[in-house]
């Protein structure tokens, strides 16, 4: 076989591999034509020259030869493909505040709290994200898998540590005010210290005592 | 007459001759159609239902509905439903029906015509001669389609060539923090589990230690206990991950083990 | 920007791209830089040019522009690949032809005319293929779902356009001999081409006019 031809076809053997490929592959593919480890290499180096002021290049990575896009080109293939700025739902913003705040959780416990089905779709966005991962499976019945957050998602957020996160306690003063504001400190007049000690009892999921 | 067929002998069996209403009518064998029930099944394999298999007969086989006597056919269909239930019970109905419909031309046929230009639109053979055209075009263009070229059989394309993504506005993505603390606050709030107000600062840190904990560690080695702790982090850092890994060991994520007292403690992932 | 930064950004874009892109998407992403029609569809034969004696070709099908293994490669790259291209039932490739010809048609449509139940895994996996897609559902009761052929079905098959696909043949006139076989040309001696007025007029789903 012509030497023009085998670098036609190996040209298009790696474009069309999804994968790289590595010379013992083209070696092998190659057993009948008595291709030579050294022109082998030859036609490599020669589809890597006529590729040099081209958008993609070829290039040699650990498995073997692949074609990349051109260094110079990144930018704009990346910005070719938008990511779009989300929105976010609601119910993935739940879920994603109860994973923070109560991590290590599991999808049951998610829905416990929430009162609601958590979709596949939230789980697997976040996963997606890398912004929650899957720290393991508990050892419970259906082994579920139990979630926390990433450092990919402090990096995304410019946090350092979940600590930089607002405290909850603030929060907890804030509600004083809206719960008179919503009327709940008014007729019954409740001591906010008895509210606290009888959430505290009520509240199978509470897990302050860690603290 | 000795080449005459299997189904001219039924044919003498029906009140009404063939002979009257065509000119020839024993030229062709009905016994064609006669199939050894062992080859069913290629036949079940090779057609694609009641109106591929008419074609086939009416192309290759010179099945004449005419002159096959009806208790033939619905013997033979009823032959096909048999086996068809054993092998694709969905496809029975279309067969029967078929059936049913070469019955019915097959009678209105015997029948003596009470008027002379009856209403073409009313003849039953008229539709299945319509019915068997049109899906012959389709049974044609359908292979002419398949002769097309296609992607992966006949032509390839290249592989996506990948690129380094260049992250530039990573940051827009970000939810809002506030919003998201308010949203937790509310959760709470809802299910009434408001923490108590001596809640302290490093509420996090203790959840935070669990999680890394949890990532440091795995399922096959066990690690030295200490090996979890960072001195580094102070009297209040080495507390926080105990407690991560008590509160870890309290919900069984975590095995612990000691071979005997004051020895040194190992933790995997449960 | 020069002309040649500007082929060389096309090319990757093109290459990296998992679809076949439109000279619009290329103009549109390139609004900035002032490219005309002109010199952009210029770049574009320039690529294609320079690819000619390549493993690779740039091509262009219905929803923009591909590269593509070269003719005379694609049989060395099926033999790379051990496993063999899927082959597709006699079923489906009836139900596909109905749906190219006779589009938009429901499931019950298609039945009509083959005699015979769809399976629900043909239609799945021509959704799943993404030459199929549904359109709409129709006002009917069960509300059934209409199909239409897609871009992707033209692109897997190195199309442009529709029209390119071979006519539906014109209805078959049975021979003589045939029609005396179905009883047509008996007593009655029923005018054949009376009955193909007929069939023609009583067609609602015929949609010849698409070529």
């Amino acid at each position: 076989m012509k030497e023009t031809k085998c670098k036609k076809i190996i040209e298009s053997l790696i474009f069309s591999s999804p994968n790289p490929i590595s010379l013992k592959q083209i070696r092998d593919f190659f057993s009948n034509e008595d291709l030579s480890e050294l022109s082998l290499q030859n036609i490599i180096n020669e589809i890597q020259i006529s590729y040099e002021n081209s958008g993609v290049q070829l290039v040699k990575v650990s498995s073997g030869y692949r074609f990349q896009v051109s260094e110079d080109c990144n930018e704009w293939v990346s910005n070719f493909y938008p990511e779009k700025p989300q929105k976010y739902s609601r119910a993935l913003m739940e879920t994603l505040a109860l994973i923070i705040y109560r991590q290590p959780i599991t999808r049951t416990e998610i829905e416990a709290v929430r009162g609601v089905g958590v979709s596949s779709n939230i789980i697997k966005t976040l996963l997606e994200r890398e912004w929650i991962k899957i720290l393991g499976y508990k050892d419970a019945p259906g082994k579920p898998a139990i979630f926390g957050t990433t450092k990919e998602f402090l990096n995304s957020h410019n946090l350092v540590s979940l600590n930089q996160l607002p405290k909850l306690d603030d929060i907890t003063e804030f509600s004083e005010l809206e719960k008179r504001q919503l009327g709940l400190l008014d007729n019954e007049q409740l001591d906010s210290e008895q509210i606290s000690a009888d959430m505290v009892d009520s509240d199978e999921y509470n897990n302050e005592n860690i603290h | 007459m000795d080449t005459k067929s299997e189904g001219f002998k039924d044919l003498k069996n029906i009140s009404v001759p063939l002979a009257y209403v065509k000119g020839e009518p024993y030229l062709t064998a009905p016994k064609d159609l006669y199939l050894p029930p062992d080859a069913l099944e290629v036949v079940l394999e090779s057609f694609e239902g009641p109106l591929d298999l008419l074609l086939y007969l009416i192309k290759s086989q010179n099945f004449d509905i005419l002159e096959l006597p009806v208790a033939k056919i619905t013997d033979q269909y009823i032959q096909y439903i048999e086996l068809m239930q054993e092998l694709k019970l969905e496809l029975a109905a279309e067969y029967m029906l078929m059936a049913a419909t070469l019955a019915e031309i097959k009678s209105k046929f015997l029948l003596p015509q009470k008027n002379e230009g009856s209403d073409e639109e009313d003849d039953p053979r008229a539709e299945l001669i319509r019915r068997l055209q049109e899906y012959e075009r389709f049974k044609k263009a359908s292979v002419r389609l398949d002769d097309l070229k296609r992607v992966d059989r006949d032509f390839y394309l290249p592989s996506k060539v990948t690129y380094s993504k260049i992250k530039t506005e990573e940051k827009k993505e970000a939810v809002d923090l506030e919003k998201l603390v308010i949203i937790f606050h509310e959760l709470m709030e809802q299910t009434k589990i408001l923490k108590p107000h001596d809640i302290k600062k490093d509420y996090l840190s203790v959840r935070e230690k669990m999680t890394l904990i949890l990532n440091s560690i795995n399922k096959e080695n066990f690690v030295d206990f200490k090996t979890l702790l960072d001195l580094n982090e102070g009297k209040y850092g080495l507390i926080v991950s105990f407690l991560a890994i008590l509160e870890l060991i309290k919900l069984s994520l975590i095995d612990c083990a000691q071979a005997k007292q004051f020895s040194t403690i190992y933790v995997k992932l449960k």
